[in-house]
């Protein structure tokens, strides 16, 4: 049967890393923009792991890694989405383009 | 045990204020004058604590390290922030969230703290993130401005995406050396291009955080939209946290790539002092001002960072300490301003000299020492960077520093015009000023004008150099 | 003594023997496949039936009795009904995930069945993290609805369907929370290390007090979880008319039907497996010959008795309780079962590490 | 004779002076102190007259050396030779004219005399120090009160050229700075120290890099030709003292530094560069001189004439002769004295008949003749009457000027020479239309000197006659000095 | 079985709910009827847009949620050590229900845990 080598996962992580550059870049809404840096952070996630297992399977500070970031990915997500809800609740849109009360 | 105690002291200190005051918080509610005496006085005795039974150790197996050097940057964050719960008294007292201010601020310190004695990448990103997720919420706090939470959203997706991007290049070290180690990566670093590819993303996170142009879109917008006393955090405390962070990974880590990295720092160097300069000459808004001349200062510090000797990291660290004292006096003044009149826009400081002599002649001191005029300390803290950078012997690059210098002088000396040279007919008037806004003031003063004077705070500083 | 296990080896042995590997491998997972449909199917039909049983035991009365004996096919003719009912999509609805809902809602419970041990080595995935899988696949559940009640365009789906993830959300707590006491005690994240860690004794049993608070929060927090009575806000009828599921008729109302009761199913095995021994029969500490005799009873049989058992529970909680208001719902979970939870783990830790227990 | 007193005193002064709160005791204050600062340079003078009378050779005496970030081996090294003696009587004279001149501002006196003081603080400072590092420190002490005083005191478009003199200045410093963080890395004892790096050899290519880098650092303070464009607005912007101290002292700050640093230290380099130097120079004493000409602003006038009469300072450096250079030095002096003298007249005049117009001007000599008599006096030393200090300075350059036999040193001294024919022209014509002739209706009551400017002028032309009459004193001051640092150049390989 | 389980699960589960939803549209006939597509609310048309701004509350609820089951994440490696490590993992489960235990009394504090 078919079994995924590293340069497969690579090949995903990296994807949606730069799919979540490009998201992050691009898009207006903010969630979405939220959305895109958990897809970076992902990537990350999915690297740390195929390091780990088929790099370097005796060290097992990928997995570690893996769980902290998954952490701080919610607290930062908490985080976000509540001053998300404070901006909405004054700009009554969380639309990046209508956040601009500051200006060069 | 014991030795655990002593070596984490400065975190375990702050640890415990953040639980006094969310004790306070659970507990009756306090009035807000007395709650904040308490705290500065506990941000006192946590300053002084600082300097006690500081001892070289690892701990975790090398997670946590630290040593005297580390201990005193701790202690320029710990007097920032002793500082910083002075000079914004009249902002304090009439936050309706006192405690929480300070604990998220508290927390940010000891992220800060964790960050500056990691000996790994993974307590590198944690504390990383522990110091900026406070920092957005503290952005935040102005909760019925639109300025504020528009700060704060910029805030915190674009240290999530810095972080992201640092995650991205650590994962790709680790797949490189099998290591996120500091003391055994370097062994490990051989310069492939795997390795340049993430170290361009370290870099890039590090830009990110330091506001390094072209990285530096966020940080007048934060400056800005924040309150003022988490403005003043964002752009002291934890920018010099960032840079000593900065140095010391590029110094111990990457020692190795040290040709890549030169290179990299020194461009990122000259970009940044050009446009943060050319920036800030067209600001208005005192703290967009102060934001883009900070991004200047960046790039001085950037400087010191290219000597890759033991004097670029103890001009770096006392140039911190100098510019602690006087960014935090620039924004003292701004914010006791802004709190009684609610100007903000330096035209509105024109004629402020006929008004306010002293708050004038303060401020007057604290752009004179940022823009490194003597004998204010920013003249030695700006002249040791050039000096350590110029090691190197790149005279061409330190002689566009110097000449930024000239520039930046040009745009603090604008506001040295409005407030002592512009003749106004409605001037500010007469501000009212805390006692404890006074004693910061006096502290501050005497700091920038004493630690430039006094060469033994350098040979200190050079002293503890392990 | 005949046993799964057996069969399995069986089956394995022979089909290897005359097709080729994968060809083997692959026969091997459609039977996996038919099996597991077959058991999905089978158990859709009996738990319907037992509630209607229970109800009507319950509440003294005689329940379905007019189709096949004592009403047995009833939960069979219903599923015809609903086969020849119409399945619509309401017009202003997101059709796609209108669509996807329902598919999901199945998936996840077809994928807790993965870890789960029917019986003495019988079971699909012996999985070194099952609990972790467990926990980590039944959250996803909980999008389904939220999908099923957002894309409905539907006031009482989609308020349904907030109340119900804020429940699911708020009860995964404490459930987590019990689970863990568990592990904390068997000192392992495999179901079948935990089973086997009750050789000697349920840690229902050996677990004194500790354990027992554990399993009491465990069974309140999955009733809650599965949306059944008296935590059933979510398709509240008096108020919401069916909650997420209002706009769905037809065959994928069923398969949220039996989606629901499947996940009973699991989360009462995975209580069983936890907190009962599982397949294990009931044994006490070294008493050789008591548990030689608890033996002759198939591995198969004390697990899904002890399953049933507790669905049993959960379906008596129905008839016997009261609807929560959502207040009185989320101040049960933060107020009382969290913090007893989360200091119930600190006793069940200094349990452990002071041997206490059998 | 303890230099750190010369330091210290002005600097207690400034301080003392912040926590004044009268008027009348600020200016008593500040006049104290600039005449104690007076009394210790003529201490000074006669010390080290005595001592170098004794037999003591050393090159530099006094010498005193304190520890100041001993990581970086910068230490406080304070030293006198006769070249900074002259610059530091220089200095006091100037000060305490500068101080009498202005007795009578009303504006926020205490700051004022304040940024008066500092700035002298600094000068004194910069003369004294044989430590790079220091002297680059006081440097920069002394630029920022000039923008104050310019920008809060001054006149016409004061904000433009207070901000063009600040940054022009510390454009200048950025390059002193680099020049001498070049000197210091390549030096293998990395120092900052004068007399060390005096002795030492640094490589050629070193030199050739950071001379121009020096030199034109501190050409910008000396009005180098391309970079004088800060002296005209400064100097007509400033206050009358502001302007005595840019001119009198500011200036030189810059000369002594090309002189000191840049001549001194690298010979190989200032041999490569001599011509260019020579070259603008030249051009700085002809263009200043005929721009003076146009001018029919009495400020802008002198300002333009500084351009020109520095120009000389540099043009006796780079003729690189023992005379040429003790012709600069005594042109930085004479040009000190007459150039402040000069501003505090025009200052006079202009409090009295608040213009600065040639034009409008006119027979001043009646109401105002102690006044008018110091202009003369000025006017004639400007030009270079034998007998005042002018004459002695330009003279020595030319002599040095011309040992130098090729074509290319003559002729560039001719070209200077013409100067002087353009300066007779534009002071005469200056004094005779201010002073002689009818005077006007509005002028008729105006009166003269009072007291304090009657000194101010007194103390200046007695330097300025001192000079003139017996400049041996001067040019047995300075020429050890100038032979110390001539040395250097027939040495070097 | 392994992993594959998974994939042959979700293809059961798809094969299955797909095969009766197949059936269930062979054997149904469907009639259109403007009527029907109108969302099911008590048979009055329906008053103003379906996806309101929902009680804040929720997200409050969804916000602590989420940090407490990250925390839950960190217990489950814990749990399985707890046991062999011994005291000090007690203690350093104190200290983590402690922070942890004080943002949960400060939210009930600030009414966050109140249904509003």
């Amino acid at each position: 049967m078919f079994t995924p080598g590293l340069y497969h996962i690579l090949f995903i992580s990296t994807a949606l890393f730069f799919i979540g550059v490009f998201g992050f870049l691009t898009r207006k809404n903010l969630i979405t923009i939220l959305m895109s840096v958990e897809l970076i952070l992902n990537s990350v996630n999915l690297n740390f792991i195929a390091f780990n297992k088929y790099l370097w399977p005796d060290k097992l500070d990928g997995l570690f890694f893996t769980i902290f970031i998954i952490a701080i990915a919610a607290a930062e997500a908490a985080v976000a989405i509540a001053i998300i809800i404070n901006l909405y609740r004054s700009h009554h849109s969380i639309d990046v383009d209508n956040a601009e009360e500051m200006k060069y | 045990m014991n030795e655990f105690l002593t070596l984490m002291k400065p975190e375990l200190q702050i640890t415990i204020i953040i639980f006094l005051l969310l004790f306070i918080k659970l507990s009756k509610g306090i009035k807000n004058d007395l709650l904040l005496l308490i705290i500065q006085n506990l941000l006192l005795l946590n300053f002084i604590a600082g300097f006690f039974f500081n001892a070289p150790g690892n701990l975790f197996d090398g997670m946590y390290q630290t040593n005297t050097l580390i201990a005193f940057q701790k202690s320029i964050l710990n007097l920032g922030i002793y500082l910083i719960s002075l000079l914004f008294t009249g902002w304090f007292r009439k936050t309706e969230h006192l405690p929480e201010f300070f604990i998220l601020m508290l927390s940010a310190l000891l992220g800060l703290d964790f960050l500056i004695s990691s000996g790994n990448f993974l307590i590198f990103f944690l504390s990383l993130e522990l110091a900026t997720i406070p920092i957005a919420a503290m952005a935040n706090f102005d909760l019925e401005k639109k300025i504020s939470s528009e700060a704060a959203m910029k805030m915190i997706l674009s240290s999530a995406f810095s972080s992201g991007i640092l995650l991205f290049g650590i994962s790709l070290i680790y797949g490189a050396t099998g290591t996120i180690n500091f003391e055994a990566l370097p062994a490990q670093l051989d310069g492939s291009t795997l390795q340049i590819l993430s170290f361009v993303f370290l870099i890039t996170a590090f830009a990110f955080k330091l506001s390094i142009v072209p990285f530096h879109l966020w940080t007048a917008d934060v400056y800005e939209g924040s309150p003022i006393a988490a403005t003043s955090f964002l752009s002291v405390i934890s920018k010099g946290a960032m840079a000593f962070v900065f140095i010391s990974v590029l110094y111990r880590v990457f020692q190795p790539m040290h040709q890549v990295w030169y290179n990299m720092v020194m461009l990122l160097s000259i970009i940044t002092m050009i446009i943060g300069n050319l920036f800030a000459l067209r600001q208005q808004n005192i703290k967009r001002f102060l934001a883009f001349s900070s991004i200047a200062q960046v790039g001085f510090i950037l400087v010191g960072i290219t000597a890759n000797s033991p004097e670029g990291i103890s001009s770096v660290v006392y140039f911190i300490l100098i510019y602690t004292v006087s960014n935090l006096t620039a924004f003292g003044v701004a914010a006791a301003i802004s709190s009684q009149t609610g100007k903000e826009k330096i035209e509105d400081y024109k004629g402020l000299y006929q008004t306010n002599p002293l708050l004038s002649w303060v401020m007057a001191l604290a752009l004179f020492s940022l823009a490194g005029i003597p004998p204010t300390a920013g003249f030695f803290g700006k002249l040791f960077l050039l000096t350590a950078g110029a090691s190197n012997a790149n005279y061409g690059f330190i002689l566009i520093a110097a000449l930024n210098m000239i520039v930046s002088l040009y745009y603090y000396l604008r506001v040295i015009r409005s407030i002592f040279m512009d003749k106004n007919e409605q001037p500010i008037e007469k501000i009212n000023i805390h006692p404890s806004t006074k004693f910061a003031f006096i502290i501050c003063s005497a700091g920038i004008v004493l630690i430039g004077m006094l060469s033994w705070i350098y040979d200190y500083i050079q002293s503890l150099n392990p | 003594m005949w046993s799964f296990s057996k069969i399995a080896d069986l089956v394995h042995q022979s089909l290897n023997h005359t097709f080729s590997p994968t060809l083997a491998t692959i026969i091997e997972m459609v039977i996996v496949g038919v099996c597991v449909i077959g058991l999905f199917a089978v158990l859709g039909l009996v738990l319907v039936i037992m509630e209607r049983k229970v109800s009507a035991w319950i509440q003294i009365r005689l329940g379905p009795n007019r189709v096949g004996p004592k009403g047995m096919f009833q939960s069979l003719a219903d599923t015809v009904k609903l086969l020849v009912k119409e399945g619509m999509t309401p017009s202003g609805a997101d059709k796609f995930l209108f669509n996807l809902a329902p598919y999901i809602a199945l998936i996840v419970a077809m994928l807790l069945m993965a870890p789960l041990a029917f019986a003495k080595d019988f079971q699909m995935w012996d999985l070194n993290i099952g609990v972790l899988y467990v926990s980590a696949i039944s959250s996803v559940s909980v999008i389904s609805i939220l999908m099923a009640g957002w894309s409905s365009n539907n006031k009482y789906s989609l308020m349904g369907a907030m109340r119900s993830g804020a429940q699911i959300v708020s009860y995964e707590l404490s459930a987590g929370f019990s689970v863990l006491s568990v592990v904390v005690l068997a000192g392992s994240l495999n179901l079948n290390t935990i089973i086997q860690s009750q050789a000697d004794g349920w840690w229902i049993f050996k677990g004194h007090i500790p354990v027992m608070i554990s399993f009491v929060i465990f069974i309140i927090a999955v009733t809650a979880e599965t949306n059944r009575a008296p935590f059933d806000l979510a398709e509240a009828e008096s108020e919401l008319t069916a909650g997420f599921h209002t706009e769905y008729s037809g065959m994928k109302f069923a398969l949220f039907f039996l989606a629901e009761y499947v996940n009973v199913f699991i989360v009462c095995a995975i209580g069983a497996t936890l907190f009962l021994g599982g397949w294990m029969p009931f044994h006490i500490g070294h008493w050789d010959g008591f548990n030689h005799v608890m033996d002759y009873i198939p591995s198969s049989i004390w697990f899904f008795g002890k399953t049933f058992f507790l669905i049993f529970l959960i379906m008596w909680f129905r008839w016997t309780f009261p609807r929560l208001r959502i207040d009185q719902l989320l101040n049960l979970e933060w107020k009382y079962l969290l913090p007893i939870s989360l200091f119930n783990i600190l006793l069940v830790t200094a349990m452990a590490i002071l041997g206490w227990y059998f | 004779m303890n230099l750190t007193l010369l330091i210290l005193v002005p600097l207690i002064t400034a301080i003392a002076l912040l926590l004044m709160r009268n008027k009348q005791q600020v200016k008593w204050l500040a006049l104290t102190g600039a005449t104690v600062q007076l009394v210790l340079a003529f201490v000074l003078l006669f010390t080290y007259r005595n001592e170098v009378a004794s037999g003591n050779a050393e090159q530099f005496l006094f010498q005193q050396q304190y520890d100041w970030f001993p990581s970086w081996y910068i230490s406080f090294h304070l030293g006198v030779d006769g070249i900074s003696v002259a610059m530091i009587l220089l200095t006091a004279f100037v000060v305490i004219a500068g101080v009498l001149v202005s007795w009578n501002i009303d504006r926020m006196p205490k700051e004022f005399y304040f940024l008066l003081i500092l700035l002298s603080f600094g000068a004194y400072g910069f003369f004294l120090s044989l430590d790079l590092f220091i002297l680059f420190f006081f440097l920069e002490i002394a630029v920022i009160p000039k923008y104050l005083l310019i920008g809060i005191w001054g006149s016409g478009k004061k904000e433009y050229a207070a901000n063009k003199l600040a940054l022009m200045l510390m454009g200048g410093s950025a390059l002193v700075l680099v020049g001498l963080l070049g000197l210091y890395f390549s030096n293998p004892e990395r120092t900052f120290d004068l007399v060390k790096l005096s002795h030492l050899d640094i490589p050629v290519y070193i030199q050739k890099i950071c001379f121009p880098l020096l030199f034109v650092g501190f050409g910008v303070f000396t009005a180098l030709f391309p970079f004088h464009t800060w002296v005209p607005d400064g100097h007509s912007s400033a206050p009358t003292a502001g302007s005595m101290f840019l001119a009198g002292i500011s200036m030189k700050l810059g000369g002594y530094g090309c002189l000191r640093v840049a001549a001194y230290v690298i010979p190989e380099g200032a041999k490569e560069y001599a011509d260019i130097i020579i070259v603008l120079s030249t051009i700085a004493i002809l263009y200043g001189a005929f721009a003076t000409m146009m001018q029919k602003d009495l400020k802008y006038m002198n300002a333009y004439s500084s351009v020109s009469h520095v120009g000389f300072v540099l043009f006796g450096i780079g003729m690189l002769t023992k005379t040429a250079i003790t012709g600069a030095v005594i042109q930085m002096v004479s040009h000190g004295l007459m150039t402040a003298l000069f501003f505090a007249v025009i200052g006079m005049i202009y409090e009295r008949t608040h213009t600065r117009e040639v034009n409008e001007m006119g027979g001043l000599l009646k109401v105002m003749p102690f006044i008018t008599t110091v202009l003369f006096i000025v006017g004639l030393c400007s030009l270079g009457l034998p007998g005042l200090s002018g004459f002695v300075a330009e003279v020595t350059v030319f002599m040095g000027a011309w040992e130098h036999p090729d074509f290319f040193h003559r002729f560039a001294t001719i070209l200077a020479c013409m100067s002087i024919v353009v300066t007779a022209v534009y002071i005469l014509r200056a004094i005779s239309r201010t002073a002689m002739g009818p005077i006007k209706e509005s002028y008729s009551n105006l009166t003269d000197a009072r007291w304090n400017e009657k000194l101010a002028a007194i103390i200046l032309i007695a330097g300025i006659i001192a000079i003139g009459v017996a400049p041996f004193w001067l040019n047995n001051l300075i020429s050890p000095g100038a032979e110390i640092i001539m040395q250097k150049f027939s040495v070097a390989p | 079985m392994g992993s594959s389980s998974m994939i042959v699960l979700i293809i059961a589960a798809l094969a299955f709910s797909s095969i009766a939803i197949l059936i269930a549209k062979i054997v149904t006939k469907s009639t259109t009827n403007p009527q029907k597509g109108e969302p099911y609310e008590c048979g009055i048309p329906t008053h103003g847009k379906t996806w309101k701004q929902l009680n804040v509350g929720y997200y409050l609820f969804a916000l602590i949620f989420l940090i407490f089951d990250v925390e839950l994440v960190f217990l489950y490696p814990w749990a399985v050590v707890a046991k062999h490590v011994g005291w000090m993992a007690l203690i350093e489960i104190i200290i983590f229900f402690f922070i942890l235990f004080m943002g949960f009394l400060y939210a009930h504090k600030k009414g966050a845990l109140k249904w509003k």
